[in-house]
């Protein structure tokens, strides 16, 4: 019964993503061929990386607007540390995956040790983390990375592009914690009733830094894998990017008031995105068309669950 | 007292910055600069190898109907609505070519990446890229050339090995001289001036600045530069920041720079408003009919510009004269329509011309 | 308004002629999804009595409520209104026909002034029709004197207020709308004795001026000593409407329950063992001071007082939600540095709290999510939580508290209110405590769920447990204590055992200490 | 607290209602003042009149959206595609301005193209409980999309210099500084004493309690959307009108601006209480605060992460004051 609840907007979000899926790839025989639907995965990597954090950070009644920030920050820390400051790229990469993470924690204090709402916290860092990666960088870009390094962003490891087996990895480790663990449990208690979570004996304040930090954690990631990707650092990378992903995990079911939501369906959110940016172009429409197409299903999709909620009473 | 840190920390940022400014303008970038010389002979044009990349393997496409994407750095401004008209006017003119334009709303990296991966998949025979980041969409690029399909950039270049050849609108350094030459020329070897710019990091414009700094430094080194300010590709914002300008150095101000096709025209606006125009020379880098007002108006004598249009009816050319197999390495010209040739420097690239100074007498003639 | 109520004499009488009725309601019914939850109710209100509401939580009560306040709408029946057939559409139309509600969960804007949420949606206007905020509070001053509630601001938030206060300025709005008939929806259920006695006071004085009022409670106390009619409802059908002077407090817990209930606390089982849990001078800020006392195993230690004397804050204090500042607490002799709800539960405290809504449940999870939710390490396997042990678990919850639900996925906003204090009891004894901290165990519950939470409280006792109890019920502290602790300020004000602990001496010490208070 | 403050003969003095009520805007406007002052006095041109000018008519057109954003997040609600609604409401006027229709069709048009589609976003909201955030972020993309596909990114020019509202000088003072002061003081009032302006409270800080209390929250909620679809057309109005083109695109990250500008001014994210006076004097502050920093010589490189540190500053200050009230 409860999970036949959580998993209603999900079942028709997967009976969309396949009609979309059927549909676009009669619209272009280019669409479901291997090669195009593994790239498509390559580039989703970085979105779904941090929506997966987005998702627990919605669970939990927050937002965190500062994500594409926090990539870009980290993306210029690396070079930084690399280039400017002479540290072996491993070592730089670590270290900027490292601060990345603080960033996130830093949300995470201020929400929790002040009371600030999420939005309003997190609105502020926005500005305040990509203001830090403009100053670090002085807006250069740090280029000339060794070849090994893109790896991460343009290899494959058994005919599958290395972030997509990243991704794959998080995914799984994300939805195993949120749907079968205490802590996953917690995370939905404080999205549903975070006083009553508290006097529960949940540590609310401290799930929730594991959970603000994790989002710096992967958006760090998302940063490395960019990097490596794109072979280059520049301070406005991953600008937008919390459109993106909140978009993505809005999709997927997650309701933006906290305490309902589940990783399956943000990753079938993020595929939907995905297929109709992917497939729309295939089939000659525009981007600007795919933007007005993506908005209309958002609402479209949301609208047909509240429908179907409504039906069921409650 | 959270205030009064704040301000600390402000006016510390402060005291940094202006040191750190000794280097070179704020908005410039760190790669070499060649500032041609002040009485504007020629630099020598050392003969380079052809150093473009090569498409693997790519079908006989020589006087075939090609379909080709063109994917600027962003839609919706006006600059690149022209270099897509064209491209389009090229096309129509050529007859076998299927050209059509899209590219993302902000002149954002990771989208141009996605579209040219996409029309990679889709299959097409040619793409023409505007790149806003030279290192940054050389890998897709590179795919690219892989599938077979021909790579030509334009008014922005990516790393040579990425494309095929990159037609160029005019060089970092003949620009930098034009302009500043042009507000020398206005306001005088000692006059103080300001540059309104995109944002900092974006390549070409960090380039010019870096560029004219340069030229400055060699040929008017008693002009002072007062400070770069961003305004990003935005109209109001321009405005406001060289309204600010203006408010801040009062008559210490004599010129403002605008580095975009956005910026330059808000200045003019910003000085036409504040009721300073002849006390304030505006030169910049603008599309002439966003200028026409403030040139007929006498409140801006001189905007330095390719013909954008031109630009995207040269890249267009080329990249048929590539597809048709007319174009190879180690070709030293290149004909493009009504053009007519084209000249090849720095071994893959292809010279537009030098930037066209529109003013009062010849801006009428220009509807783009 | 004012011009109908000529015939009405204070005393509520029978005099009132049908055609003159405030209202009336005939052959009423109401189902929601198929399910009847009103059926066939009659019953009226006559101008200036008090007329009682009664039932067991789920007979319907609110059901009818919300239809006189227009919030629902019958699906059969009339309602009538001076004799005239009316539709309410919505709140508006039954405001219009002189009917107020003063709602349990008190339905004001926190941040809205105290003057503002009296005549929100009423407000006086000037002559340009705008809003006259000097007339508005002037009326607002007005009205909250004339209900005896001098010291209320009128410039106030209301979010920083009482919930006593809050009362007083939802019945003060219902009166702002010349409401002829006021529906009070378990009024006392969140107050403390005193603001009882100032409610009952007020609600005597409204009578006088011709209100009618529907009262609504599960306290007999107040129902005897208020009302002259009463109207019990069961399973949704209408039992009886009679004269109270012609019930007792047996005959109408009867007539709710349909059975007949023991009404007796349960006595003391068993002798009390070591001190489980001792406070020595303990303080949380200044809303707790110097609190020491001790508690034993198989002892229920009740804590009296008034709302805001220190006791809700002391039990959050032990429990860890806001450690103290100074002092200690001892757990089986041994100073604990108890910094969290965690640590506390982790040494075997449990707090079943006082807010149920808010801080008991999670209203929109299962039983068995909440039932987990404090104990979730020991439901793990691995590092995973086992959901069939979850799920057993909450069965066993369901069968030995007796809640009435479809089973453990069923949601806990759907169960009424005594069955989901069953699920705040049944999370916390599964993490088998040793110290159980009752915070208004009661509050809100119908006649027969409380008998059953006593019951279980003395058994839990009986078999060793150290219970503090807190309640605003004085009847409650004294039935079910085995000593008594009186605070007031934020201190113990006195201390009772079972022989001396009678209405009397508990009552006076705790408006003594409210004296205190305020000096 | 059963014990509340001693018995005053009507209530609290003018004054420490003022105090109670206006404490977020009072320190705005006293960071304005501050700035003003310490800015005057590093380099007195900032104080000279044409740059109050300025500061007070750049960031107009923000104010007058914020008035339209404070009431939406008042009533509980949000909305992050009001940027790109104003792009596209100044495409709709320039257009109708250069294809020749008379200046009053293309400032009145725009604008109540403007309320329609934002009374209907509020009623999607209203009436399916579908979240405003949702809603307007689906909003954003469809809005942003069609107005590229629609115009194709061209510019518009060579509008009659009558169409030009916000450049007008009446007195030798921006006409957009009127609009800004002029819609400030008339939503102030309309929101502090009409029963509509109170509903917006109501609704926002207890939902169910405006319904006992005879509101129709879902109507009170779709004219709440309307009246920001107003604000936000003249904002289009303005924003249009303030220079010789329109860019006729989406003008970059204007909502987050005009979404910080009501929090700062006191406007709480949680709903039912805060003022459209914070909201303008925000704005305010915020160009106050871009003219400082060009002014002081902060290194534009690090002038965003300043204008972060600021903001985070406020919010802090702002969550102090409101515990030190509780």
């Amino acid at each position: 019964m409860t999970l036949s609840r959580l998993l209603r907007h999900e079942t028709i979000l997967a009976v969309l993503t396949v009609i979309a899926l059927i549909v676009l790839a009669s619209l272009s025989d280019k669409f479901f061929t291997t090669e195009n639907l593994l790239n498509q995965g390559r580039l989703m990597s970085e979105v779904g990386l941090v929506a997966l954090a987005m998702t627990f950070v919605i669970v939990t009644g927050g937002i965190d607007l500062s994500v594409g920030s926090i990539l870009g920050l980290t993306a210029i820390l690396l070079g930084v540390f690399w280039k400017n400051l002479g540290l072996p790229l491993p070592a730089a990469i670590a270290l900027a995956m490292l601060c990345g993470t603080f960033a996130g924690w830093v949300n995470g204090y201020i929400i929790t040790r002040f009371n600030v709402p999420a939005l309003i916290a997190t609105l502020a860092t926005l500005a305040l983390y990509r203001g830090l990666a403009e100053g670090i960088s002085q807006a250069r870009s740090v280029r000339g990375y060794p070849e090994w390094f893109f790896f991460f962003g343009q290899g494959e490891v058994l005919g599958v592009p290395f972030q997509l087996w990243l991704l794959g990895i998080a995914t799984v480790i994300a939805a195993v914690v949120l749907g079968l663990t205490p802590f996953g449990r917690a995370t939905y208690a404080i999205g549903a009733n975070e006083t009553a979570a508290r006097f529960s004996g949940i540590r609310v304040n401290a799930t929730k830094l594991w959970i603000y930090s994790a989002a710096g954690f992967l958006s760090a990631l998302a940063a490395v894998v960019f990097v490596s990707r794109v072979t280059t650092t520049r301070s406005d990378m991953g600008t937008g990017l919390e459109l993106d992903v909140i978009t993505g995990v809005v999709l997927g079911g997650t309701s933006i008031f906290g305490g309902r939501g589940t990783i399956i369906g943000t990753v079938l959110g993020l595929i939907l995105i995905q297929a109709l940016k992917n497939g729309l172009a295939l089939s000659g429409v525009k981007g600007d068309g795919t933007i007005v197409v993506i908005g209309l299903v958002l609402i479209g999709a949301i609208l047909v669950g509240a429908l179907f909620d409504k039906n069921r009473g409650g | 007292m959270m205030k009064k840190l704040t301000i600390a920390a402000l006016l510390g940022l402060g005291l940094v910055s202006s040191q750190a400014l000794a280097a070179g303008w704020t908005g410039g970038d760190d790669q070499a600069t060649n500032p041609l010389a002040c009485d504007g002979t020629p630099a020598a044009a050392a003969a380079m190898p052809y150093d473009g990349g090569a498409p693997t393997s790519p079908p006989d496409r020589k006087g075939k109907k090609i379909t080709v994407v063109d994917v600027p750095k962003l839609i919706g401004i006006g600059y690149f609505n022209a270099t897509s008209k064209g491209i389009a006017d090229a096309a129509a003119e050529l007859g076998n070519v299927d050209a059509k334009t899209d590219g993302p709303t902000k002149a954002n990296i990771d989208e141009q990446i996605t579209f040219l991966d996409n029309y990679i998949t889709s299959g097409v025979d040619g793409i023409l890229f505007a790149a806003n980041d030279p290192v940054a969409i050389a890998p897709v690029l590179k795919k690219a050339l892989e599938k077979g399909i021909n790579v030509v950039g334009y008014d922005a270049n990516s790393t040579p090995d990425a494309r095929q050849w990159f037609v160029n609108q005019a060089q970092f350094n003949g620009i930098a001289k034009a302009l500043v030459d042009s507000l020398a020329a206005e306001i005088g070897e000692e006059g103080g001036f300001a540059i309104v710019t995109s944002t900092f990091t974006t390549p070409n414009q960090a380039r010019w600045i870096a560029e004219m700094s340069a030229y400055a430094e060699k040929c008017h080194p008693k002009m002072k530069w007062l400070e770069t300010v961003e305004a990003q590709e935005d109209n109001n914002l321009s405005f406001n920041q060289a309204t600010t300008l203006i408010n801040k150095y009062g008559d210490d101000l004599k010129g403002i720079f605008g580095m975009t096709s956005v910026a330059t025209p808000a200045s003019a606006e910003a000085v036409t408003q504040a009721g300073k125009c002849g006390n304030i020379a505006v030169v910049g880098l603008a599309t002439p009919n966003a200028m026409k007002p403030y040139v007929e108006k006498g409140c801006v004598k001189s905007v330095v510009l390719w013909n954008p249009v031109d630009l995207g009816y040269a890249a267009m050319h080329v990249l048929r004269a590539v597809a048709d197999g007319t174009l190879q390495g180690g070709a030293t010209s290149v004909k493009a329509g009504k053009l007519g040739e084209l000249q090849v420097i720095n071994g893959s690239e292809i010279l537009l011309g030098a930037p066209y100074v529109f003013n009062k007498d010849n801006i009428g003639q220009f509807d783009f | 308004m004012g011009s109908g109520t000529q015939n009405s004499d204070s005393a509520g009488g029978d005099g009132a002629t049908s055609g003159f009725l405030p209202i009336e309601l005939r052959a009423v019914s109401k189902s929601f999804a198929g399910i009847k939850v009103v059926s066939n109710v009659s019953f009226d209100i006559r101008p200036g009595e008090v007329h009682a509401l009664m039932g067991e939580n789920g007979a319907g009560k609110s059901t009818m409520i919300k239809i006189m306040a227009g919030l629902h709408q019958a699906d059969e029946g009339d309602i009538l209104v001076n004799g005239k057939v009316v539709k309410f559409a919505s709140p508006k139309d039954a405001h219009a026909a002189g009917i107020a509600t003063v709602h349990q969960e008190l339905l004001l804007f926190p941040e809205l002034t105290v003057a503002e949420n009296i005549f929100l949606g009423q407000t006086p206007k000037t002559a340009m029709g705008l809003i006259d905020w000097q007339a508005m509070r002037v009326r607002a001053r007005d009205l909250l004197n004339s209900l005896d509630s001098h010291d209320l601001d009128i410039d106030q938030k209301v979010a920083s207020l009482s919930v006593g206060n809050r009362q007083r300025i939802e019945i003060a709005r219902a009166l702002a709308q010349d409401a002829r008939v006021l529906i009070m929806d378990e009024p006392t259920a969140a107050l403390a004795e005193a603001d009882v006695q100032r409610l009952m006071a007020i609600v005597r004085n409204l009578c006088a001026r011709g209100v009618a009022i529907v009262y609504v409670s599960h306290r007999m106390p107040e129902i005897f000593a208020l009302a002259n009619r009463v109207t019990v409802l069961r399973d949704g059908q209408h039992v009886a409407t009679k004269p109270v002077s012609e019930v007792d407090e047996a005959k109408l817990v009867s007539m709710m329950v349909g059975r007949s209930i023991d009404r007796l606390y349960p006595p003391k089982q068993g002798e009390n063992g070591n001190v489980a849990l001792e406070l020595r001078k303990v303080s949380f800020g200044k809303v707790v001071r110097d609190i020491s006392f001790s508690l034993r195993y198989g002892e229920i230690l009740g804590l009296a007082g008034l709302v805001g004397s220190g006791r809700t804050e002391t039990a959050l204090t032990i429990f860890g939600i806001t450690p103290p500042t100074s002092g200690d607490i001892l757990v089986d002799g041994k100073p604990q540095v108890i910094s969290s709800p965690e640590a506390a539960r982790d040494l075997g405290i449990a707090y079943v709290p006082e807010d149920r809504g808010q801080q008991g449940l999670i209203k929109a999870q299962s039983i068995e999510d909440n039932i987990a939710l404090a104990n979730l390490r020991r439901l793990m396997r691995g590092i995973f939580v086992d959901a069939a042990r979850v799920t057993e678990e909450a069965r066993k919850a369901i069968t030995r508290f007796g809640i009435r639900a479809r089973g453990p996925e069923q949601l806990v906003r759907q169960l009424s209110g005594g069955n989901q204090q069953k699920v705040v009891l049944g999370k916390w004894l599964a993490t088998n405590p040793r110290i159980l901290i009752m915070d208004e165990p009661t509050r809100g519950i119908d006649v027969g769920a409380k008998a059953e939470i006593h019951q279980l409280m003395r058994k839990l006792a009986g078999e060793g447990m150290a219970i503090l109890m807190i309640s605003s019920e004085l009847p409650e502290v004294l039935g079910m204590s085995d000593r008594v602790l009186v605070m007031g300020g934020g201190r113990v004000v006195a201390e009772f055992d079972k022989a001396h602990a009678t209405a009397e001496a508990v009552g006076a010490e705790m408006t003594r200490s409210d004296a205190r208070d305020a000096a | 607290m059963t014990v509340e403050a001693s018995p005053a003969p009507l209530g609290r003095s003018a004054f420490q209602r003022f105090i109670g009520g206006y404490g977020q805007e009072i320190v705005v406007f006293l960071s304005i003042v501050f700035l003003f002052i310490v800015v005057g006095a590093i380099n007195p041109r900032f104080l000279s009149d044409t740059n109050i000018n300025s500061i007070f008519a750049g960031n107009a057109y923000i104010a007058v959206a914020a008035i339209g954003m404070s009431m939406i997040i008042i009533a509980g609600h949000i909305d992050v595609s009001v940027g790109a609604l104003i792009g596209v409401i100044a495409t709709i006027a320039g257009t109708l301005a250069v294809s020749g229709y008379p200046v009053w069709v293309a400032w009145t048009v725009p604008v109540l193209f403007s309320i329609v589609v934002n009374g209907l976003v509020g009623a999607l909201v209203a009436y399916t409980r579908i979240p405003s955030i949702v809603v307007t972020l689906g909003m954003l993309s469809i809005l942003k999309g069609g107005l590229i596909s629609a115009t194709a990114g061209a510019w518009i020019s060579d509008m009659p210099p009558e169409f030009m509202i916000a450049q007008m000088r009446p007195f030798g003072i921006p006409s957009a500084v009127y609009f800004m002061v002029i819609l400030t003081i008339i939503a102030s009032l309309f929101i502090r004493y009409t029963d509509f302006g109170r509903s917006i409270y109501a609704v926002g800080g207890n939902m169910e309690a405006a319904r006992a209390a005879g509101i129709n929250p879902e109507r009170t909620v779709v004219g709440v959307f309307a009246l920001h679809g107003f604000f936000a057309g003249i904002a289009g109005i303005l924003f249009a009108t303030q220079l010789q083109v329109i860019q006729s695109t989406v003008p970059p990250n204007l909502e987050l601006t005009v979404i910080t500008a009501s929090v700062i001014g006191g406007v709480s994210i949680l709903g039912g209480t805060g003022t459209v006076i914070g909201s303008t004097l925000a704005a305010i502050l915020f160009a106050c605060i871009g003219s400082a920093l060009i002014f002081l010589n902060v290194s534009a490189y690090w002038l965003r992460a300043v204008l972060g540190l600021m903001i985070l500053a406020t919010v802090l200050a702002d969550m102090a004051r409101r515990r030190r009230a509780k």
